[in-house]
């Protein structure tokens, strides 16, 4: 008796659940005209929340702005940019799914997804259905041939570590370094990367195992056994924005004294509430905000970020441009637009000035070194360095 | 009269505390033993080591010369003997009847894989469990409430459905954990002669009460226990008039009322 | 090595405080709060608005996380649990509602607070070190503060009414009863008492290791981890619990390290055979 | 009567998964949906087991770790051994089953909340060994995972080889759906033979079961294995959908949500799991349109849930014949 009435139930709660997901499909079809929709497939909640919500601020500010003055030209039609985006929650079988919903949305063009795993789950899905994505994450095998639906959206660890490294060990000295990184796929990939480079410099590596959990929130115990190591550099392998402060302010209290750098993009704010002065001195990559480069379009960027969500976050200075690396991209082929072997063909020649760095800076997709194809953008490699609440220019590196 | 269960120097220990001490007492066939003795004077532990759901710290208890003490529960149980809990132990959420028809477990002869492909032999069992689930109900009087929800049944009712997953299991010994507690005289009087006739049914029957005049109504014979020892042993007349029975139970209560 | 053990202190004190409230809860009404973690969050947020964007005291700062969080925590069981435990066939059916109100605080905190990590001005500046110890000063002042709490909270619970009623009700909730206890309203006490504690351990830690949307969870399961090693539902058990975990972080991080990534593994492989050799943790009484 | 309702009941579920679901996909032309299907059939498979292992009262939050334990099994013999996926499918599980076993023997006498949280700590401990251990190739999981290829018996091909196909989500689904209704025809099966009413007798009490002749050690370990085979199967059929598995690919997270798929369909009812995973997977995609507020929404909902139906969706049909 229970059991008849239950499988009928669940058979019409079924069914219920479906139509109305078909509904709901129907009725956004109807409203896309003229419209270019552009996808976001990331992470916005839990605690690395922080990696997406700056992208899709970034392309949400990009896109206002675009609509606001009238939309954008490619060939001989213009039209507004809609974003789309989906919350993967880190999870890649969620960003799986969010790859196929912006198929079903006809979208070719996806921002993300923010993580390793995630990049690598939803790769079958974009090469089936021809998207163009822009992960931030470094495996290289999604940009080394035969893939090729993949564009680093930032400079890869293994690209600014090197350069950080050798700039230190020539301008200040380092000579051993010492790695931590939290016990996750991103962040140990990226340690054993830059361990790599650390020793190709000839740099002495003298940790190079410690690692935390994701989740912790006191590091003094972590960091002990290293600052008495007291290594000249202490690197933080792909640190969440959140742990940084608490990282930098563990280790200074403890008594380090040497360098502290990363390779990814931090927030000035949130390094200020978290460790204020220790952390002065702290050396990332950054995007290209410091006053010294930063255009009068980065700076009304800025402006409207923060009108729009109330407060800027600086890792948006390497995520804004992902957006306009597709739009310019289009702009140059017009054909592009729902064609991404257009897309791809353009990449190779492509180039256009770059609005967000003062001077004739240019955009264009780089990454053979490294990829042995084009498949990365150009982002300004501007190596920052932290001093009271503000990043200053260290120095300002390429990739090609 | 055989001999079906034998206590043998049984000892437990919980860290320095004693609960049993060096018991041994015979248990006949078709007999009705009863172990007494004043409140923490060891009898649940005594009652735990014969069920096999304590481990004894020396000492071993023999069914039919083989031992089971020591062992888990679920194997003294399978050598035929069966403990009843109080009356909160039942199980809660199912029918009277579909308490008793799972206690068959033991009788089933088909394996579990038989049971879930639904072989001749299971459906068989099936069709067995339930009329023999029957059969006790009625002997229990719970025929009408059999389609009850255990967690439902009247207070009363509780411990006839505790007797009957306990006769479920086709035991040859039935160890009857408190079955007067709580009793009025009138339901005591039923609960007697229920206890009589598990023996008409051929079961030995060991039971661990307080209930005193009860106990020497039912028992041929009792066994005596104060501080884990046993003091005494004997047809209900002869524990009646002996000094140390006494002598235990004064004591006692001297400590009740704070003597 | 005087370091290492003087980080687990300071560690121990902090994780006893945050596993106190879960096992009062746990104890009182058998509900694994699975939102401790997010009323440690909230806690943590609220000080951080007070104290770091209003610019009011640090104490006061700390007291309104603890009043809010204990009037949020009386709501939560007045018109959430009571309910559930009271209609459900099974008390597991009380952990959704916790995961659920979990999800919920998450989403709220994340709307209101954003998702950045927050921090707040130090409360105490300078770094105490001498004896082979290094240690911040504000990490000796919340150290010391924590401790004081917990001996605060378990002498209420030995002497004041309050706490008395709610041990009867710990030990035996229909005897409670029996004896003339108002169950409900000490169990809504015992409640909103549990997530002050939170909120208060949040208020205070968000001066040392600032606060972020997304931790509640994991924070969680960390209280859990240290009252299933001390025995969930008694506090000297949660007390226990909390300096074990923290003395286990500090030195394996130290003694384990060159072995690589394998820390966390042996902590928690530890854990696990040491919960199958002791099924209720150090002190706990089993719960079935 | 009875019987015809019932065998009606499971005729019309089986045409509207194997039917009617892809019929509405092609007039409408959502394919996306094929995919998340899918992964509702194939968690609901996994949560299934937590049911089964809820069903002998106990907690399970370490259905994530077997899950996590199939998809590296299948991705290994996969891509290192060359192993068809379809042998590896049935190794995913038995090798899920029998640490099942070696874990369970001592973890399985905890109750409770202990039980929980060690099934929890379980699943991080399998995470952290995934980075640890040469074989699952660390942090940088495994990748490029073939997709599955043909079965043929007697020359004739069974199934189609998946990379030929023009879209092997559509196959995928079949699969998934296959495995999803062979799983819970078998645990209805269970539930409702004797197996079924000896582990309720478990999970109402433990020591009663054991008085009355019930091996409980063996029996827990049986259904904590047949839970975990579960788990393994879905798992691996994960690793197959989308190509690559990393130690990130099942986290605690998931395990807390095979619990609470659980516990929303009710876990009194076999058909528990399916319903709450499509409701709680459904939910959250069907709220995608509320952007930041949707966990907001979810949660509120699920708050709503709880309080008017805490025993579960299912338990809506009980009240109403009680009422």
């Amino acid at each position: 008796m229970i059991t008849r009435r239950n499988t009928l139930k669940s058979a019409a709660l079924g069914t219920v659940s479906a139509i109305a997901l078909f509904m709901g499909s129907t009725l956004a079809a109807q409203a896309a005209n003229e419209k270019l929709k552009i996808g976001f497939v990331g992470v916005t909640s839990g605690p690395a929340a922080a990696w997406g919500t700056s992208n899709v601020r970034s392309m949400q500010t990009l896109a206002a702005w675009y609509n606001e003055t009238g939309g954008v030209k490619i060939g001989d039609k213009t039209y507004d940019i809609e974003i789309v985006t989906f919350d993967d929650q880190k999870d890649p079988k969620r960003a799986v799914e969010g790859m196929e919903k912006m198929a079903q949305e006809g979208i070719h063009y996806v921002v993300g997804p923010n993580v390793d795993d995630g990049a690598a789950a939803v790769r079958p899905v974009a090469e089936k259905n021809n998207i163009i994505y822009f992960p931030y994450a470094f495996p290289k095998e999604l940009y080394t041939p035969p893939a090729s639906n993949a564009i680093l959206g930032m400079i890869a660890n293994y690209q600014s570590g090197p350069a950080i490294y050798k700039y230190l060990k020539e301008n200040k000295g380092v000579k051993t370094v010492a790695f931590i990184a939290a016990n996750e796929s991103d962040p140990l990939s990226q340690r054993d990367g830059g361990v790599a480079a650390a020793k190709a410099l000839g740099l002495e590596v003298v940790a190079d195992k410690d690692t935390y959990q994701n989740d912790t929130r006191d590091f003094t115990p972590v960091l002990t056994p290293i600052v008495g190591l007291n290594p000249d550099l202490l690197v933080l392998s792909g640190v969440a924005p959140a742990n940084a402060p608490l990282l930098i302010r563990s280790a200074r209290e403890l008594g380090y004294e040497g360098l502290i750098s990363t390779e990814t993009a931090q927030d000035a704010k949130v390094i200020e509430e978290g460790a204020g002065e220790l952390a002065n001195g702290f050396i990332s990559v950054g995007g290209a905000s410091t006053p010294e480069i930063a255009s009068d379009r980065m700076k009304e960027f800025v402006d409207r970020y923060t009108k729009m969500f109330g407060e800027y976050n600086d890792e948006s200075n390497t995520k804004v441009y992902a957006l306009d690396y597709i739009l310019e991209t289009m702009k140059a082929n017009p054909a592009a637009i729902d064609n991404i072997d257009e897309f791809k063909k353009t990449i190779d020649t492509f180039s256009a000035p770059n609005p967000y760095v003062k001077g004739d800076s240019k955009l264009s997709y780089v990454g053979t070194t490294s990829f042995g194809q084009k498949r990365q953008i150009s982002v300004p490699m501007v190596v920052n360095e932290y001093k009271d609440g503000a990043f200053q220019t260290l120095f300002v590196g390429s990739v090609d | 009269m055989d001999t079906i269960l034998q206590v043998r120097e049984l000892t437990r220990r919980f860290g320095g505390l004693t609960a049993v001490n060096n018991v041994s007492f015979d248990v006949r066939e078709r007999e009705i033993l009863s172990v007494i003795g004043p409140n923490g004077a060891g009898k649940s532990t005594l009652f735990k080591l014969i069920a096999s759901f304590l481990k004894p710290t020396s000492g071993e208890v023999l069914y039919r010369g083989e031992r089971i003490s020591g062992l888990a529960p679920h194997i003294a149980a399978r050598k035929g003997v069966v403990r009843t809990f109080q009356e909160t132990t039942i199980f809660r959420n199912m029918t009277v009847r579909e308490n008793v028809i799972v206690a068959h477990h033991l009788r089933s002869r088909a394996s579990l894989l038989g049971f879930f492909v639904g072989t001749g032999t299971a459906r068989e069992d099936e069709r067995a469990f339930g009329a023999s689930a029957d059969e006790i109900l009625d002997f229990l009087n719970l025929t009408e409430l059999a389609n009850e929800k255990a967690r439902n049944l009247p207070h009363g009712h509780l411990r006839a459905l505790g007797i009957a997953i306990g006769l479920a299991t086709d035991p040859a010994v039935l160890l009857l954990d408190e079955p007067f507690a709580g009793m009025n005289h009138d339901e005591t009087h039923k609960a007697v002669a229920m206890v009589r006739r598990l023996r008409e049914r051929g079961l030995t029957v060991l039971l661990v009460e307080h209930d005193m005049p009860a106990v020497m109504k039912i028992s041929d014979r009792i066994v005596v226990i104060n501080f884990g020892q046993k003091i005494a042993e004997g047809t209900p007349v002869d524990i009646q008039n002996n000094d140390r029975v006494i002598e235990a139970y004064l004591g006692a209560e001297d400590e009740a009322i704070g003597l | 090595m005087e370091q290492v053990i003087a980080n687990g202190l300071y560690l121990g004190a902090q994780y006893a405080l945050i596993a106190l409230g879960l096992t009062l809860i746990f104890g009182l009404m058998n509900v694994l709060n699975f939102a401790h973690g997010q009323m440690y969050v909230l806690g943590g947020f609220i000080t951080y608005a007070i104290y770091g964007q209003l610019g009011l005291p640090f104490p006061v700062a700390v007291v309104a996380s603890g009043i809010s969080l204990a009037v949020i925590g009386g709501l939560m069981e007045r018109y959430l649990f009571r309910t559930v435990i009271r209609r459900s066939h099974r008390e597991e059916s009380t952990m959704l509602l916790a995961a659920a109100t979990a999800f919920f605080f998450d989403a709220v905190i994340l709307l209101i607070f954003g998702e950045k990590q927050r921090g707040v001005p130090k409360i105490v500046k300078g770094v105490f070190n001498d004896f082979g110890v290094i240690m911040p000063y504000d990490r000796i002042v919340v150290a010391v503060l924590a401790a004081l709490m917990i001996l605060g909270f378990i002498l209420f619970m030995k002497y004041s009414r309050t706490g008395r009623a709610m041990r009867a009700l710990a030990q035996d909730r229909v005897a409670a009863q029996l004896m003339g206890i108002k169950v409900d309203r000490y169990t809504m006490i015992g409640f909103a008492l549990g997530a002050m504690l939170a909120g208060v351990v949040g208020g205070l830690l968000v001066s040392i290791t600032g606060v972020n949307s997304g931790i509640g969870g994991p924070i969680s399961v960390k209280a859990f981890l240290m009252i299933m090693i001390g025995g969930a539902g008694v506090v000297g058990g949660a007390i226990a619990g909390g300096f074990i975990l923290g003395m286990m972080e500090s030195v394996g991080l130290t003694v384990l390290r060159e072995y690589g990534d394998v820390t966390y593994l042996v902590i928690f492989a530890a854990l696990m055979i040491f919960l199958a050799i002791r099924p209720n943790g150090l002190m706990g009484k089993p719960w079935g | 009567m009875n019987r015809t309702l019932r065998l009606l009941g499971v005729a019309a579920f089986l045409v509207a998964v194997f039917v009617v679901v892809p019929l509405l996909i092609s007039v409408t032309g959502r394919k996306d949906v094929y995919y998340t299907l899918t992964s509702v059939a194939l968690l609901s498979i996994a949560s299934a087991g937590v049911w089964l292992t809820f069903y002998i009262g106990r907690i399970n939050m370490g259905q994530g770790a077997f899950a996590l334990m199939g998809a590296y099994v299948t991705a290994v013999l996969v891509n290192h051994y060359g192993v068809a996926f379809w042998w590896t499918l049935p190794a995913a599980g038995l090798f899920c089953a029998v640490a099942s076993l070696l874990i369970g023997l001592p973890i399985l006498r905890l109750r409770g909340v202990y039980f929980a949280m060690v099934s929890l700590v379980l699943t991080e401990v399998t995470r952290l060994l995934a980075l640890a251990l040469p074989v699952t190739e660390g942090a940088k999981g495994i990748t490029n995972i073939p997709l599955p290829g043909a079965i043929s018996l007697f020359g004739l091909t069974i199934v189609p080889d998946f990379a030929t196909l023009e879209n092997p989500r559509i196959a995928f689904y079949y699969l998934a759906a296959t495995l999803m209704v062979l799983c819970f025809a078998g645990m209805y099966r269970l539930v409702h033979s004797r197996i079924g009413h000896i582990c309720m007798s478990l999970q109402q009490n433990e020591e009663l079961a054991s008085s009355i002749g019930v091996n409980i050690v063996h029996l827990r370990l049986i259904a904590f294995a047949i839970s975990s085979f579960l788990g393994g199967i879905s798992g691996a059929t994960f690793a197959a959908v989308t190509q690559s598995v990393y130690p990130s690919s099942f986290t605690v997270t998931d395990s807390v949500n095979f619990m609470l798929n659980c516990f929303l369909g009710g876990l009194g009812y076999v058909f528990g799991p399916m319903l709450g995973t499509l409701t709680l997977y459904f939910g959250w995609n069907l709220l995608f349109q509320t952007g930041e507020f949707q966990l907001l929404i979810y949660s509120s909902l699920m708050i709503i849930l709880m309080l008017v139906l805490p025993n579960g969706l299912l338990s809506l049909g009980e009240g109403r014949r009680k009422g």
